[in-house]
């Protein structure tokens, strides 16, 4: 047989399967289509769910977006906000009236910013530092339970240990990035960032590991899961107040921006960052003052816990930690335009005079309440 | 020994130290003017300094008399009790202006000499730092205050 | 105790202030209404002028020459604004009040040479569109209470 | 000024004049970590020779390049320079005009006053609130200086032989209220800033300096009466016409920057008294005597008049020669006698590098003034 033979056959099949069979496989399909929709969508939906549940974690909470947009509202609130209070109106004209649009249009602009590396820099250290930076704050945050099942990073029920570990490394990059840049200022705003976290951190460690304690357990979710009936906050009245002080000082916020006294030291560790490399730096601030923001409630505000009405939960939801979020955003602000900078020394006061024996006298009595409880 | 008026002030220092100074007015109310030797003005701003309580120093500038051939320098001092201002002024001649720096016995003076000095190019000696003040360091302009001072070609 | 009290007292005096009117003029949107005696640019009145050259004698700055003007006798000031520090002397010294002041302090230029106002160009007074083309209402300041001290004013 | 060597074991630090606190001059300074060893400070960034400008301007020319060495406080300047002039000439002021003087002149100390006080509170951290509302309790007293003289900052209203305008019609109501207004509103200043425990913290104890130093370190104005010395040429030798005003002067005793702050602020309350006493009590009468364009001295002749600004005493030490231009003119600025005294703090106290920004601006050094 020739090909032209075989061509024919073919077609004479194609025809004659359509007239014959295809009609009825169409009904066939037609008919199986309302069992088959809801099972085509249960996959569909499970495909989602499990390959782009943790892409959405990574991507909008607690990932870039969030990240982002926290930074750029808090940016754009302090902003408008002190104006208020020092009687301006702040950003104006950029995205009317309100001005959210000079937030975007700064960040552009230091974007493409032509930024200067010093000729006596370390060149690798100080380009590594604002990429470091911001990545530690944000490795911190994967660990937030921002529901109780919406944790990014799941650390085998050890987040809380893990989260103090990963930010207790914040300190070494703005010490050997002040080395690093050659420059007077940077090296005296190094060794201050040095002196004030080993003062800030110790007490947070401590008043963290009283949280633990009373939830009985090292995971986050656990903690905010022991919170039902009570917050911590009022149990552990004394290390609230702690962690807040301890919080502020550890995320370089006024009264306690020592490393970064534009008065006194132009801008300590960050003064030869220059436009997007200084972007950088101020994000990671932020991000840092974020991940602090977000332990703090997770351990003592009850985290995504809504209020109960008599021991029932209302509603827990990640609504109500994003709120939360905003109060202490407010109320840290307004410290901002009331209080003046302490100096170093009264800051290392502060922590180790103060906020050291009180945080052990908050351990003391937590493990006697525990104990307590037990017997 | 506190003189209680400016003729009081100024009587007594003639009466007492006629070796020291060439002369003492009294301008007006609360300002009195003594006229110092050059060479024994140290004695003479310690005797005031000690003995009649101008402890407090103000300020010090010269004056350029082109015509006379002279300078003069003129210490603005303060008594912190009766608050009179004695000007402690010293004759210098153009040519050779140098006299004892008066840091020694008024600390605070050394702004003020080292503003003369580098203005009017009076050489303080025993001046623990007499470097420019107010004129950048590598300034060869001459001296500006002078009254024989020509601005042109002088920028540096 | 007391020590707290202190500590929050400040939020409590700060707060209120957010929620008060802020005190910001935005100056091409609005601009303030000057007093009478206000010291702006100059008005020249050609006519009563005398030409006798007492501001260009009495300026500090010797920002006024006396140049010819096209079409009439005798010589009338120009005013370099580059110098001008708008002291107001000039109109203190002119014997007929020709020269008064405005309250125009819009003087910015592209040329250093455009700052030179002409005795002609001083003889005209602008119209506010031309000088703040954005200007829509002026402000008047007023010392009422604690929370308005500007008034808007909606005349041009 | 030539740097002196820096021994092995401190790290000298530039600080300034590219610094966002430092303003127009260069300090450096030996720091041990965070100790100050010593100060030096480089001024003279803005020198212009206003002693020699003036040789070169008629007596009431020189107003103007004078008004210039300080420009929060151009009135007791040009004061000191217009009595100078009056003394030399032998010009004779009618009553009312010293008392619309005094009036300007408290004025622009309350002026002066209320941008060191917004400057110390900025400097001890970021506390902004307060500096901007200096700012805006400054224009109320910019808008009186606008409808007393035309000119917010620098007047030249002052000339020899009196005042240049008689006051406005209902000016002394204004006055009035405007002193209420500022009264209420230092209230605010007082909880705010002065009460904040962690201001108090900042400032109490900084920057000693004792009765005898002040003394014989040649301090003045607040400096000197942080320090228990009632110095102050208004009472001293009163001029225009602070013989019939009723006013205490400012004394505290501790000398650290905390009491030259509250000596700023009770001074503003006493400035503010003696405003409300010349709307009430001025005389009438003209406000100025005829006196020539350009006036010519008698040869030979010299004045000293000290006049007390806001910065301290200043001096304006005039000789003639007999032409229509003073022969020479000694300005014996009060910053450069305040800056000597900063630069000998860090001997005398333990001074931190924090505490830096903290004493430079509670002696409020304004450099123009400084350097001349």
């Amino acid at each position: 047989m020739d090909v032209v033979t075989l061509i024919w056959l073919y077609i004479l099949g194609l025809v004659r399967w359509l007239l014959h069979e295809a009609p009825l496989q169409v009904i066939n399909f037609i008919r199986s289509l309302p069992t088959l929709i809801p099972e085509l969508l249960k996959w569909l939906w499970d495909f989602i769910w499990f390959n782009f549940k943790p892409l959405a974690q990574i991507i909008v909470i607690p990932g870039l977006a969030f990240i982002l947009l926290f930074a750029m509202i808090a940016v754009w609130f302090e902003r408008k906000f002190l104006a208020r209070a020092m009687l301006r109106i702040g950003p104006y004209y950029c995205g009317k009236r309100s001005g959210w649009l000079q937030v975007i249009a700064d960040f552009l602009k230091l974007f493409f910013k032509e930024f200067v590396i010093p000729d006596d820099a370390e060149k690798v250290l100080f380009l590594a530092a604002p990429v470091l930076l911001p990545t530690i704050p944000a490795l911190a945050i994967t660990l937030i339970p921002f529901d109780s099942n919406w944790v990014l990073f799941d650390a085998g029920g050890l987040s809380l240990p893990v989260f103090l570990a990963i930010a207790g490394l914040a300190p070494v990059i703005p010490i050997f990035t002040g080395w690093a840049a050659n420059n007077k200022y940077t090296i005296i705003g190094s060794f201050r960032t040095a002196y004030l976290y080993i003062s800030g951190e110790i007490p947070l460690v401590i008043c963290a590991a009283a949280t633990a304690l009373l939830a009985g357990s090292l995971d986050l979710v656990d903690i905010v899961e022991a919170q039902k009936p009570i917050w911590f906050a009022i149990p552990q009245f004394i290390g609230f107040l702690i962690f807040f002080v301890g919080l502020i000082l550890e995320a370089e916020r006024t009264p306690f921006d020592v490393p970064t006294a534009e008065t006194e030291l132009v801008m300590g560790w960050r003064t030869e960052f220059s436009g997007v490399l200084f972007g950088f730096t101020m994000m990671a601030e932020y991000l840092s003052f974020l991940g602090w923001t977000l332990l703090f409630i997770v351990l003592y505000l009850g985290g995504y816990l809504g209020p109960s009405l008599f021991g029932v939960p209302l509603y827990d939801h990640i609504f109500w930690m994003l709120l939360k979020l905003a109060v202490i955003v407010v109320i840290i602000v307004l410290i901002r335009t009331v209080y003046p900078r302490l100096r170093l020394d009264q800051t290392l006061r502060l922590g180790w005079n103060y906020l050291m024996p009180l945080s052990l006298l908050n351990l003391l009595m937590t493990l006697i309440l525990k104990w307590g409880l037990i017997i | 020994m506190q003189a209680r008026s400016e003729e009081e002030l100024v009587e007594e220092l003639k009466r007492e130290h006629p070796e020291l100074l060439h002369d003492a007015i009294v301008h007006r109310s609360k300002r009195v003017s003594v006229i110092a030797k050059r060479e024994r003005v140290l004695e003479l701003a310690r005797i005031l300094r000690d003995q009649y309580g101008f402890t407090q120093p103000v300020s010090a500038g010269a004056v350029d008399y082109i015509k006379e051939g002279r300078m003069q320098m003129i210490y603005y001092l303060m008594n912190p009790e009766t608050r009179f201002m004695l000007m402690l002024r010293v004759d210098l001649p153009r040519d050779d202006p140098r006299m004892p720096s008066m840091t020694e016995i008024w600390e605070a003076m050394n702004f003020h000499e080292r503003e003369a000095w580098e203005m009017f190019g009076i050489n303080f000696e025993g001046h623990p730092n007499l470097t420019h003040l107010l004129l950048p360091p590598d300034w060869r302009g001459g001296y500006p205050l002078r009254k024989d001072f020509r601005g042109e070609g002088i920028t540096p | 105790m007391s020590f707290f009290k202190k500590l929050v007292k400040p939020f409590l005096v700060v707060a209120p202030y957010v929620a008060r009117s802020s005190q910001t003029v935005k100056y091409p949107d609005e601009r303030l209404i000057f007093s009478e005696r206000f010291r702006g640019r100059h008005h020249l009145d050609l006519d009563k002028c005398i030409h006798c050259g007492l501001c260009a004698r009495i300026c500090p700055c010797a920002s006024i020459v006396l140049v010819p003007v096209e079409g009439r006798e005798g010589k009338y000031p120009q005013i370099d604004y580059g110098t001008c520090s708008l002291c107001g002397l000039c109109v203190d010294a002119c014997p007929r009040g020709a020269l008064t002041m405005t309250d125009f302090v819009e003087f910015s230029a592209y040329k250093r040479s455009d700052l030179v106002y002409s005795p002609e160009r001083l003889a005209e007074v602008p119209d506010i569109k031309e000088v703040l083309p954005m200007l829509k209402r002026r402000i008047r300041p007023v010392l009422t209470d604690k929370e308005m001290k500007y008034e808007v004013v909606e005349e041009l | 000024m030539t740097e002196p060597e820096i021994k092995p074991e401190v790290m000298r630090i530039s600080w300034g004049p590219q610094h966002p606190m430092s303003g127009q001059t260069r300090i450096l300074i030996d720091v041990d970590g965070e100790v100050v060893r010593r100060i030096i400070a480089d001024i003279g960034f803005t020198h212009r020779g206003i002693e020699k400008i003036l040789e070169n301007r008629t007596f009431i020319q020189g107003i103007v390049p004078i008004e210039r060495m300080v420009m929060a406080d151009t009135a007791n300047i040009a004061l000191g320079y217009v009595q100078a002039v009056e003394e030399a000439l032998g010009i004779e002021v009618p009553e009312r005009a010293k008392w619309i003087r005094s009036l300007i002149c408290e004025m622009g100390r309350i002026n002066s006053h209320l941008y060191a006080f917004g400057l110390q509170v900025e400097c001890t951290g970021y506390f902004p609130a307060v500096f901007l509302w200096t700012t805006v309790d400054r224009e109320v007293l910019l808008d009186l200086f606008e409808k007393l003289t035309g000119a917010r900052w620098s007047y030249s209203f002052f000339i020899p032989g009196g005042v240049r305008a008689d006051l406005p019609e209902g000016f002394r109501d204004e006055v009035r209220r405007a002193v209420e207004y500022l009264r209420r509103r230092f209230q605010d200043y007082w909880d705010a800033m002065v009460e904040n425990p962690l201001f108090e913290m900042r400032n109490r104890g900084v920057g000693v300096l004792s009765r005898e130093d002040a003394i014989r370190l040649g301090a003045t104005g607040p400096v000197l009466r942080g320090s228990g010395v009632d110095m102050d040429v208004r009472k001293d030798e009163p001029y225009a016409a602070y013989g019939d005003l009723d006013f205490k002067v400012i004394t505290e005793r501790e000398g650290d920057c905390f009491a030259r702050l509250k000596v700023r602020f009770h001074e503003i309350e006493q400035s503010l008294n003696i405003m409300e006493q010349i709307a009430d009590e001025i005389p009438g009468g003209p406000v100025r005597t005829k006196v020539p364009l350009f006036p010519r001295s008698k040869p030979g002749v010299e004045a000293l008049s000290r006049v007390e600004t806001a910065r301290g005493e200043l001096g304006v030490h005039i000789f003639t020669d007999g032409g229509l231009k003073p022969y020479r003119v000694k300005i014996n600025s009060p910053t450069l006698r305040n800056m000597y005294v900063f630069e000998r703090l860090a001997e005398l106290n333990r001074v931190l590098v924090a505490d830096l920004p903290v004493i430079l601006y509670s002696i409020d050094p304004w450099y123009l003034d400084c350097d001349r």
